[in-house]
């Protein structure tokens, strides 16, 4: 049975021959010749004009009430802004730090507690059926709804913090237990034959069948997860946080300090973003199989 | 016939078993209360809540708020379908369109909908149409990028079978596009009714006078804490049978997608 | 010279199985019995919904029967209500493939010894090391499975399952999504890896030709509920290559199987039949 | 060979190439690819995987243009997609969201000249015909994939188009419903006048359905060999262990080795599988 010469040897897929370096080059010229970019631009621009004609320019009323991009960039640019938060002052960076590491918690905490629940949910039948239904029942209930029995739970504890946190967690939670529940019960039950019928022993069949197969959806999970913390966590620092994002956009209303408003909505928009796309690298990277599947 | 047995004894076996472990944690949630569980203590036990249902379901006042938080919800939900729909399946049909929109939807959806709450209290003239507005933004851009989503990822081949046939533009439209692209619609829907939820109850508490947003809150400020737990198991419930409404809806929408 | 299989033999007995997809009590399969010696290579025939994989699923040990006995070498393993644990001595071969798709062709069959506690996962890298080489195999080891091509991946899983040593291989279809040609080698790989360790076979398919000419002994199964209509016995002694596909027996065999099959096949694809398992 | 030259050709294609891709990306996928199909013949095109033949359905069928070439239906050169020139694709196009009755009937339906009750009476016959008359109220997913394939067919066949282009249509089926398939195809094919391309990767489908088959070259591909294949119709199983019919097989699988040998250097993974077949074969 002589073996020719198969093609995963030979490795002449036409792409590897070009260096990478030549290829991203050419997606980027490629890029720039569409119009894509450009209308896109074009697009972004049209809703700041819009935004400075109704609120400066023009002095549309009710929107005159609102700061226009003009005022909201120079207090953003200002190295001593009016109201104290621009680039260049702590206290902006301070806000975001506060914001970032509470749902840096909530997402640990909704991690370590989520993936495994849901593994498990998605694998024992039994355990889905206690688990399950009180989920269910509380799911439904929007996280902010909490926002009262969280102060009273965490009333014996000093720090403001605990119920904030809690309230990131719980959306957090909710989002990754369903849908790495949701992945395990996505894997082919043709590969849970296979690894039984190889005399895998449970805890084979946990980390080698179970896990990996539903890792796509556990990174999903996690990448709504923060979004969807991130959601909670605002309002929580609406109603009764101290620093952060939310707070700052809360006390910056009280306190008529409009363009604060704005640049606090801004910042929260980019982190966010900065937040579920750092996980969907971190995905992509763990799963090179899900990438090449399908050929 | 032994499998027909199984089957039907293994979904009651898991209704008890759902039932043991709602139970057990309601007990657990009372003891816990009475001996001053740590983190339980100051929450209000469930025989305290039951107690205080009765007076609650009586006054008329507590079910004008259920009305009000419905009505905020209909109308801004209503809104986000009536203009996220149409955006979407524009922006599926047209390049330019896309082109045009889509960054600067990518670069407002990541704000969260309840940081427009001060923005929005301060343009709008009424609360009514500030919370009423926080609701549409929550729902509006979930339903555009999920319609978005479906009507391009209609299969090619339908399309070019439909033009091969001698379909005219608006037989496209109606007979192919809006069909193909009806559960995503339905996705869109239900996602985004989950979303107007969350943010009228907290858009109730920062800014509103009334719903069960207001409610809950308003028992929190006014140290009636059985009613805290009443106003979330209400909004709880109304959430439930809105989405609900939505699966149904769903279904009779789309009566190819059931199962054989 | 090829050893003579002592263990492996499977005696099915009056097997019937019930389903309930969503409460229609559908009798998937109905009182069929047969005797496979060990080493025997047989070969189930019929029209899609004729039950074939609803038995190979009941000795693979995936669920229990609705009456009857299905026992390995004297001891039974599959009755009504209870069902032996899925084993390596009973390996599957599935349709469209179950390489783990996340990790590599190496794990993939070093995976068996390895949760067996068999051997450490060096020695098993190893074993499954020299395995894909005697199979034509080697050079692919760090690659994921869905680089490969569909003939190269039913290598895979072919040796992945022999290198459990098991007492019944069981091929659910495994080259129906081949183009002929490359169906061909994919036979003739099989064949000679059940020259070289003699297990007994279990091999399903709707593909007639496939049948006689791997097979000692093609059972020919009617439409839902399936019942064995019709037993055919190849002898083309072993090891067989391509080359008896012109021969004049073949051709009336070929002629005999269609024949028995034909007005079933029809009846299935009229009604539309749809595999149940 | 007088007799196809006289019949007036149905489709004729000159010189087509066609490109994919920019810069280094480039792949040239069809060059200089021309022959020509007759009325009420039935052409089948066989070409190793990856050669360019769904790009020539497309272009064909009118949803992509070619950098160059042209083809012509009846002397008048393509356009846009239209019933006269319909494709049964691959895996089924059935509309999900419509039922068996109201898939075929869409075809007449929007090219909306014909009465409603005429073009449903029709869709009765033909559903009739390929006898899934009792499953016309079902949904695709309802249905076999024997049974979707015919109801392709159905809803193609209504609309009497002058050439149908089916590629791959048995493709993923069973071996046993795709000789069923086959039979199915030859009957509706045989009993009536309809010219039909029908595009394969099996050299035993093509050779037993065909009355002219011609094999592709590699990419970039181009008609590289005609086979008139004079087999008697209607065309029967026993065909299959017939001389001539080997003789067609050997004759046409020499060719595409040699198509499969380029195919395989350029890391066509079906190549491979291919060339390690043929060389078993040879054996």
């Amino acid at each position: 049975m002589t073996a020719i010469e198969t093609p995963s040897q030979s490795r002449t897929t036409q792409a590897a021959d070009i260096s990478s370096l030549a290829l991203t080059l050419f997606r980027l010229r490629q890029w720039l010749t569409q119009p894509s970019p450009y209308l896109g631009f074009l697009g972004v621009a049209s809703l700041v004009l819009a935004w400075y004609l109704l609120t400066e320019f023009f002095n549309v009323p009710r929107f005159n009430k609102l700061p226009g991009p003009v005022a909201v960039w120079q207090e953003f640019t200002s190295p001593s802004p009016t109201f104290g938060i621009s680039i260049y002052t702590p206290a902006y960076y301070m806000h975001i730090f506060w914001s970032i590491w509470r749902v840096l918690q909530a997402f640990f905490w909704a991690t370590i507690l989520g993936v495994p629940l849901g593994l498990f949910m998605g694998w024992k039948r039994t355990f889905r059926d206690y688990a399950f239904p009180v989920l269910e029942i509380v799911r439904p209930i929007p996280v902010l709804a909490w926002v009262p029995v969280a102060i009273l739970i965490f009333a014996g504890i000093a720090s403001r913090e605990a119920p904030v946190i809690f309230l990131a967690f719980l959306a957090t939670f909710f989002a990754t237990v369903l849908n790495t529940m949701l992945g395990v019960e996505s894997i082919d039950e043709v590969y849970f034959r296979a690894a039984r019928c190889l005399g895998s022993k449970p805890r084979h069949v946990f980390f080698r069948v179970v896990l990996p197969g539903a890792l796509p959806y556990i990174f999903t999970g996690l990448q709504i997860g923060v979004g969807v913390g991130w959601f909670s966590l605002v309002a929580a620092e609406m109603i009764s946080g101290e620093y952060g994002l939310g707070f700052l956009i809360w006390d910056s209303y009280v306190l008529s300090q409009f363009p604060v408003i704005i640049i606090a909505m801004l910042t929260l928009g980019v982190v966010g973003y900065g937040f579920s796309a750092i996980i969907r690298i971190v995905g992509a990277s763990l799963m090179r199989w899900a990438d090449r599947s399908g050929a | 016939m032994a499998t027909a047995a199984f089957a039907k004894s293994s979904t009651t076996l898991s209704l008890r078993r759902g039932l043991v472990s709602v139970l057990g944690l309601l007990v657990f949630w009372e003891i816990g209360r009475r001996l001053h569980f740590p983190f339980l203590s100051a929450v209000p036990a469930p025989t305290e809540v039951l107690a205080s249902l009765d007076k609650i379901v009586g006054n008329s006042k507590f079910w004008n708020d259920w009305i009000s938080s419905f009505s905020r919800v209909l109308s801004g939900f209503a809104l986000a379908q009536l203009i996220g729909i149409p955006v979407g399946l524009l922006m599926a049909m047209s390049r330019t369109l896309r082109y045009l929109w889509f960054p600067p939807l990518e670069i407002l959806r990541p704000i969260p909908p309840l940081a427009w709450v001060p923005t929005s209290i301060i343009f709008w003239p009424t609360t009514e149409l500030s919370i009423i507005f926080v609701i549409f933004l929550g729902a509006f851009f979930t339903v555009v990028l999920t319609v978005l989503g479906g009507a391009r990822a209609i299969d090619e081949r339908l399309i070019r079978a439909a033009r091969s046939f001698g379909s005219k533009p608006r037989d496209i439209f109606w007979r192919i596009v809006l069909p193909a692209t009806m559960p995503s619609i339905i996705t869109g829907m239900a996602v985004g009714m989950g979303v107007t939820w969350e943010v009228v109850v907290a858009a109730e508490m920062i800014a509103g006078k009334s719903g069960l947003g207001y409610f809950t809150w308003a028992s929190y400020v006014g140290g009636n804490y059985p009613q805290i737990i009443v106003g979330m198991a209400s909004i709880g419930i109304a959430g439930y049978l809105s989405s609900g409404a939505i699966r149904l809806l769903g279904k009779r929408a789309t009566p190819w997608q059931r199962r054989i | 010279m090829t050893p003579v299989a002592a263990t492996g033999a499977i005696n099915i007995r009056n097997v019937s199985k019930i389903y309930d997809p969503d409460g229609a009590n559908v009798l998937a399969v109905d009182n069929c019995s047969v005797d496979i010696a060990p080493g025997e290579f047989c070969v189930i025939v019929g029209p899609s919904g004729c039950g074939k994989t609803t038995l190979l699923n009941a000795i693979a040990g995936f669920h229990d029967i609705s009456s009857g006995e299905i026992s390995l070498d004297g001891k039974p393993i599959c009755t009504p209500g209870i069902s032996a644990e899925p084993g390596a001595d009973r390996m599957v071969v599935f349709q469209n493939g179950a390489l783990f798709p996340w990790s590599t062709v190496l794990n993939n069959v070093a995976y068996g010894p390895v949760v067996q506690g068999a051997a450490t996962s060096t020695d098993a890298k190893t074993k499954a090391q020299a395995l894909l080489a005697e199979l034509g195999l080697s050079g692919i080891g760090d690659r994921y499975p869905n680089e490969l091509s569909s003939g190269m991946r039913r290598r895979v899983e072919i040796a992945r399952a022999l290198i459990n040593d098991p007492k019944v291989l069981l091929l659910d279809e495994p080259f129906r999504a081949m183009d002929a040609l490359t169906k061909g080698v994919a036979q003739e790989f099989l064949l000679q890896a059940y020259d070289r360790v003699r297990k007994t076979v279990f091999f399903i398919t709707h593909d007639l030709e496939e049948a006689i000419f791997l097979g000692d002994r093609v059972l020919v199964m009617t439409t839902r509920p399936g019942r064995i209509k019709q037993t055919l016995h190849v002898d083309f002694g072993r090891p067989r290559n391509y080359k008896i596909r012109s021969s004049r027996q073949y051709l009336s065999l070929k002629s005999q199987i269609f024949e028995a099959v034909r007005e079933e096949a029809v009846r299935a694809f009229e009604a539309g039949e749809r595999e149940l398992a | 060979m007088a007799s196809t030259l006289a019949r007036r050709a149905l489709l004729e294609v000159k010189g087509l190439a066609k490109s994919f891709g920019l810069g280094p990306l480039r792949q040239q996928v069809l060059e200089d690819c021309s022959f020509s199909l007759h009325t009420e013949r039935l052409t089948v095109l066989i070409g190793p995987s990856g050669c360019g033949k769904s790009t020539l359905v497309n272009i064909l069928a009118g949803y992509e243009a070619p950098d160059a070439g042209e083809v012509r239906l009846l002397g008048a050169p393509v356009g846009a997609p239209s019933a006269e020139r319909l494709v049964v694709f691959q895996e089924t196009a059935l509309f999900p969201w419509m039922t068996t009755f109201q898939n075929v009937i869409y075809g007449p339906l929007v090219q909306r000249d014909k009465r409603r009750e005429d073009i449903e009476a029709d869709a009765i016959v033909l559903l009739e015909r390929v006898g899934l008359k009792d499953f016309k109220d079902k949904y695709p997913n309802q249905l076999s994939g024997g049974m979707q394939r015919r109801a392709e067919l159905a809803r193609a066949i209504i609309n009497n188009p002058k050439l149908m282009i089916l590629d791959e249509p048995f493709r993923g089926l069973d071996a046993m419903t795709r000789e069923l398939m086959q039979e199915y195809f030859l009957k509706l094919y045989e009993g009536r006048k309809q010219s039909v391309f029908f595009i394969t990767s099996e050299i035993e489908e093509a050779i037993f359905l065909a009355d002219q088959l011609l094999i592709m070259s590699n990419r970039p591909g181009r008609i590289i060999k005609t086979i008139d294949v004079d087999l008697p119709r209607p065309r029967t199983a026993s065909l299959l262990t017939s001389t001539e019919y080997l003789h067609y097989k050997d004759e046409s699988l020499e060719v595409l080795h040699g198509e499969a040998v380029k195919a395989f250097a350029e890391g066509s993974k079906a190549a491979a599988d291919f060339l390690e077949a043929y060389a078993d074969q040879k054996r």
